[in-house]
């Protein structure tokens, strides 16, 4: 049961990153690729361990996928935030 | 079906690899690194190396890219045409292909590993390899902590006369309530938990001070560059003495082994009495991870500067 | 003695801490430690009768690290003791600014990186140590901070990378093949068919590393363009650690690899050495050149070693001659081209460049320093009594008795071409001219003709460091590495 | 196996990485491709430790030592080419300028 949960969500996941991806390389400007990429991939990593849980074989591991999620989402924010913010910078 | 996963494996580090080689801008080549790094450290992962993939995630990717793009943000953008490459592609396929023939012709395992387990225990710590690091080759990893400090000096070194006395790096300009200054508040208690439990850890699992001086290095350089707090000057007493407390302690519980030597028959240069080898090996670990960690941080930041 | 050896290199780590602390001591800190390792190894060479082997911290390998003195070990130290304690005496820096604060306990690094090669018999802690000398000297010799010193620095780095990797992948392989890194335990290995391509990586990177010709490219910027007491370091000593750890490969760790054909390119590239080198020097306006290239043409001679002490059959009776000529050689080259070095800073300092018409009449200004440098080039054009005439002795001798005379046609020929080369620095000391240098104090001349006073010595005395040198020589010295 | 693959895949990297060190002529290049031809040595070392099954730990170690002491060379390296390029405008060495 564990197993089939798993399977299906990091093959959505997969897709999420594909999306991402493709959008990462197939739009035209700075801000539209990272619309594309932290959208994506954000929801694909958030499936992806949502996956990795239905493994995980105790509460401290459940916490630390947890926490990874959480730490990429503020990292990928802000990183985000920043390369907008220096493209705008350029464009100026 | 686990080959199948090795031989991609494989195909993306090689491929990394060759893109950070060849490409068309050192942008693209240190981008490449950085990814080229992340894939060498799942190749650990894959030979159960999990200390080895902690350290190549952390400094192999991480701190040797953010050497990279940081000293290509202050590169004009130049020419960038590389010599003839006959020479070059003969040199490194002959030394490949050498190195092959090698792998296959070694003969069947002729490792440490069974001496290494045996001994551990007795060392002081349960991981093998932080036994290995801080007891058996405990005289390396001195030299290690050493080589850390010479490349810090010899970068600090080479700061302009006229910037010398400064903090390392460049003078940081942030906007206090801007997207960074924010992240560097959030992130840091987490940096630093994780950080020291990586050390803690270390002694009977993965992790250890490199490993996670690293990531308090990066917790560091975060603070910094969020403009949250201000690096101490080169001259300071303070920052010196950080810097050296970890060799410095090492060094000291060697000398003190030495000393006790001479009427103490167990006691020797780098020796741990054996009933305390445990918290001891604890203690040096805290002390080089706090060295390790402004050293790392500072070897990144620069020498100081004084222009943009 | 277990107390002893791992001070020897511990005791200028620590003090290299001790002048990060506190840069303005820096060189009181530095005068200490020459102090306390000078007395060190006056104990050790004094008891010294056979070889001492400490594994550090009690783990014996091949799980641990062990340190080894040998007589061979002994005078590498030495030197680099007597080096050193000269190079703190005449280093002028003070102060806590830039060049001060990195000065001083990079030196110390670079003394504790040198006295940890000497003391290791682990490939692997070898490889470390090299990685300490190497950083700590490119370091030097970028300390002025001009576009060239830094060019030149780079270039050196570049070489040293390479060569490091190589060594280290050497390494690797004979772990991989092993399961050791301690050099005692490989004589007795089960031979593989991947020991030659282990042997062969180890030994490039470390000829790299040496400045072997066709090697040298890095040599003659990097130690001209660094500060002549860093210049004197990185010449007289860091180029023998990596040569230290050849021998200690090949006459002690891998002697049945060695292969005539092998023997012979080492001898040949030696000689080549010697001649490329002698050729430059004459060719060089700037003092400090004349000198970096000169050191260029001397390590050529220590390669010599192999094909004489090396190899097997007619040579056998005279071997043990070679190989004791040849640390002879390094020995009195070291002191010799420290002396130089030095006496070329103190010219700099007085004439503003280094340009040799600009020592004319400096034997008027400088005669303590002109002695100096003119005791110096006997000993490096191999005249008696010096060292090098002792150590070039032995090994035209040998190369006689071996049958195989065309090894002596490189120390001749490049005795001669360093008479030729430096003359023109002696002839424009001595030319009957007024002076234009200003005045050098005599306690900073004294240091210089202390040191070559030190190479004359070693052709005098040579009875005491010979005897030293054979405490634990290696078999393969005389038998042959073959 | 398994590890066999990975060591090969350590060698091959080593060529890429003398490849493009002497190939290239930016400095910053030489040395990433520094930094490929350590990490490739390691992943050679380590699968060769990995072979007997239970990984070698001593290699392990090594490769850690061995990682630190590439970040401080390349550390040293890059201060080194940023002050070249401060002192003389140029990003590579003045016997490989075209």
């Amino acid at each position: 049961m564990g197993d089939v949960f798993s399977v299906i969500l990091t093959s959505a996941a997969l897709l999420f990153y594909v999306a991402g991806t493709v959008g990462l390389i197939r739009f035209p400007d700075t801000h539209s690729r990272l619309h594309a990429l932290t959208k994506a991939d954000n929801l694909g990593l958030g499936l992806l361990i949502l996956g990795l849980m239905a493994q995980a074989d105790g509460w401290v591991t459940l916490g630390k996928l947890l926490l990874t999620w959480v730490l990429a989402l503020i990292a990928a924010g802000a990183a985000a935030q920043l390369v907008a913010r220096t493209a705008l910078g350029d464009r100026r | 079906m686990t080959l199948a996963f090795d031989l991609v494996l494989c195909a993306m580090i090689v491929g990394a690899a060759i893109c950070a080689a060849v490409a068309g801008t050192i942008f693209a080549a240190a981008v490449f690194f950085i990814v080229y790094g992340i894939f060498v450290s799942l190749a650990w992962l894959r030979l159960d190396a999990f200390d080895v993939a902690l350290a190549e995630a952390a400094m192999g990717a991480g701190l040797t890219g953010i050497l990279l793009l940081r000293a290509l943000g202050r590169m004009p953008a130049s020419e960038d045409r590389p010599g003839p490459a006959l020479a070059p592609a003969l040199a490194g396929a002959g030394l490949a292909l050498a190195l092959g023939w090698a792998f296959l012709a070694l003969p069947e395992s002729a490792g440490l590993g069974p001496v290494v387990r045996n001994a551990a225990p007795g060392a002081g710590a349960e991981n093998p390899v932080t036994a290995v690091l801080l007891a058996f080759r405990a005289w390396d990893t001195l030299l290690e902590t050493i080589v850390l400090l010479a490349a810090l000096l010899g970068v600090w070194a080479l700061s302009r006369d006229e910037a010398w006395g400064l903090p390392p790096g460049l003078p940081q300009r942030v906007r206090p309530d801007g997207v960074l200054a924010g992240f560097g508040r959030i992130l840091p208690p987490i940096g630093a938990v994780v950080g020291v439990y990586l050390v803690w850890a270390g002694t009977s699992r993965p992790g250890g001070a490199f490993q996670g001086g690293t990531v308090l290095a990066a917790v560091a350089l975060l603070v910094s560059m969020a403009g949250l707090a201000q690096a101490p000057r080169v001259t300071s007493g303070a920052l010196r003495l950080v810097l050296v407390a970890g060799p410095l302690v090492f060094l000291g519980m060697a000398f003190i082994g030495a000393v006790l030597s001479l009427w103490q028959p167990g006691a020797a240069f780098l020796a741990l009495p054996e009933a305390h080898a445990k918290s001891l090996i604890l203690g040096i670990e805290l002390m080089l991870t706090l060295s390790i960690a402004v050293t790392l941080a500072a070897l990144v930041a620069g020498p100081p500067e004084d222009r943009a | 003695m277990s107390l002893i050896l791992p001070l020897l290199a511990a005791v200028p780590l620590l003090g290299a801490i001790a002048a990060v602390l506190a840069p303005r001591a820096g060189k009181g800190i530095g005068l200490g430690v020459a102090i306390v390792l000078l007395a060190a190894l006056a104990v050790l060479v004094g008891g010294l009768n056979t070889p001492v082997v400490l594994p550090l911290g009690g783990w014996e390998p091949p799980l641990g690290i062990a340190l080894r003195v040998d007589g061979l070990a002994a005078a590498f130290l030495g030197l680099a003791a007597v080096v050193m304690t000269g190079v703190l005496i005449a280093a002028p820096y003070r102060g806590a600014g830039r060049e001060a604060a990195a000065f001083w306990p990079l030196a110390l690094l670079l003394w504790g990186a040198l006295n940890a090669i000497f003391l290791s018999r682990d490939l692997f802690n070898l490889y470390v140590g090299l990685e300490l000398l190497t950083l700590a000297a490119v370091a030097l010799a970028a300390l002025s901070g001009s576009a060239g010193a830094l060019a030149a620095a780079i270039r050196y780095m570049v070489f040293a990378l390479m060569g490091s990797l190589l060594f280290l992948l050497g390494v690797a392989l004979t772990y991989a093949a092993h399961g050791a890194l301690d050099l005692a335990a490989l004589p007795g290995r089960n031979p593989q068919p991947t020991d030659a391509l282990a042997a062969g990586l180890m030994t490039a990177g470390l000829l790299v590393k040496t400045a072997l010709f066709p090697f040298h490219a890095w040599l003659a910027p990097a130690h001209s363009g660094a500060p002549a007491p860093a210049s004197a370091m990185l010449s007289a000593l860091v180029p023998k650690a990596s040569f230290y750890i050849l021998l200690r490969l090949w006459f002690e760790a891998l002697p049945d690899l060695g292969r005539p054909g092998f023997l012979w390119l080492m001898g040949a590239l030696g000689t080549a050495a010697i001649l490329y080198g002698g050729v430059m020097a004459l060719r060089q306006a700037r003092l400090k050149l004349v000198i970096a290239y000169s050191t260029v043409a001397q390590i050529g001679y220590l390669f010599l070693v192999f094909p004489l002490a090396g190899g097997g059959g007619a040579a056998q009776p005279w071997a043990a001659g070679a190989w004791t000529g040849v640390v002879f050689h390094a020995l009195a080259h070291g002191l010799a081209k420290a002396a130089m070095f030095l006496c070329a800073g103190l010219w700099l300092a007085a004439a503003g460049n280094d340009r040799i018409e600009a020592l004319r009449g400096a034997a008027r200004a400088t005669p303590m320093a002109v002695f100096a440098f003119a005791l110096a080039a006997i000993s490096l054009m191999g005249l008696p009594p010096s060292g090098g005439f002792t150590a070039k002795y032995l090994m035209v001798t040998s190369a006689f008795a071996a049958g195989a005379p065309y090894w002596a046609l490189g120390p001749l020929l490049g005795g001669l071409l360093a008479a030729a080369y430096l003359y023109r620095p002696i002839a424009a000391a001595f030319a009957p001219v007024e002076p234009e240098l200003r005045p050098v104090p005599r306690g900073q001349q004294a240091v210089p003709l202390a040191l070559a006073l030190g190479a004359i010595v070693l052709g005098l005395a040579s009875a005491p460091p010979f005897d030293l040198l054979q405490i634990g020589r290696p078999e393969a010295a005389a038998r042959g590495v073959e | 196996m398994n590890v066999t693959v990975l060591g090969l895949c350590g060698a091959l990297l080593v060529g890429i990485g003398v490849f493009a060190f002497l190939w290239q002529r930016h400095l910053l290049r030489r040395v990433l491709a520094f930094n490929v031809i350590g990490s490739g040595i390691f992943l050679y070392l380590g699968a060769a430790g990995a072979r007997g099954g239970a990984a070698d730990p001593v290699p392990h170690a090594l490769i850690i030592t061995g990682i630190v002491v590439a970040l401080s060379a390349s550390a040293l390296a890059v201060a080194l080419v940023l002050a070249h390029l401060h002192a003389s405008s140029a990003t590579r060495l003045p016997e490989d300028e075209p």
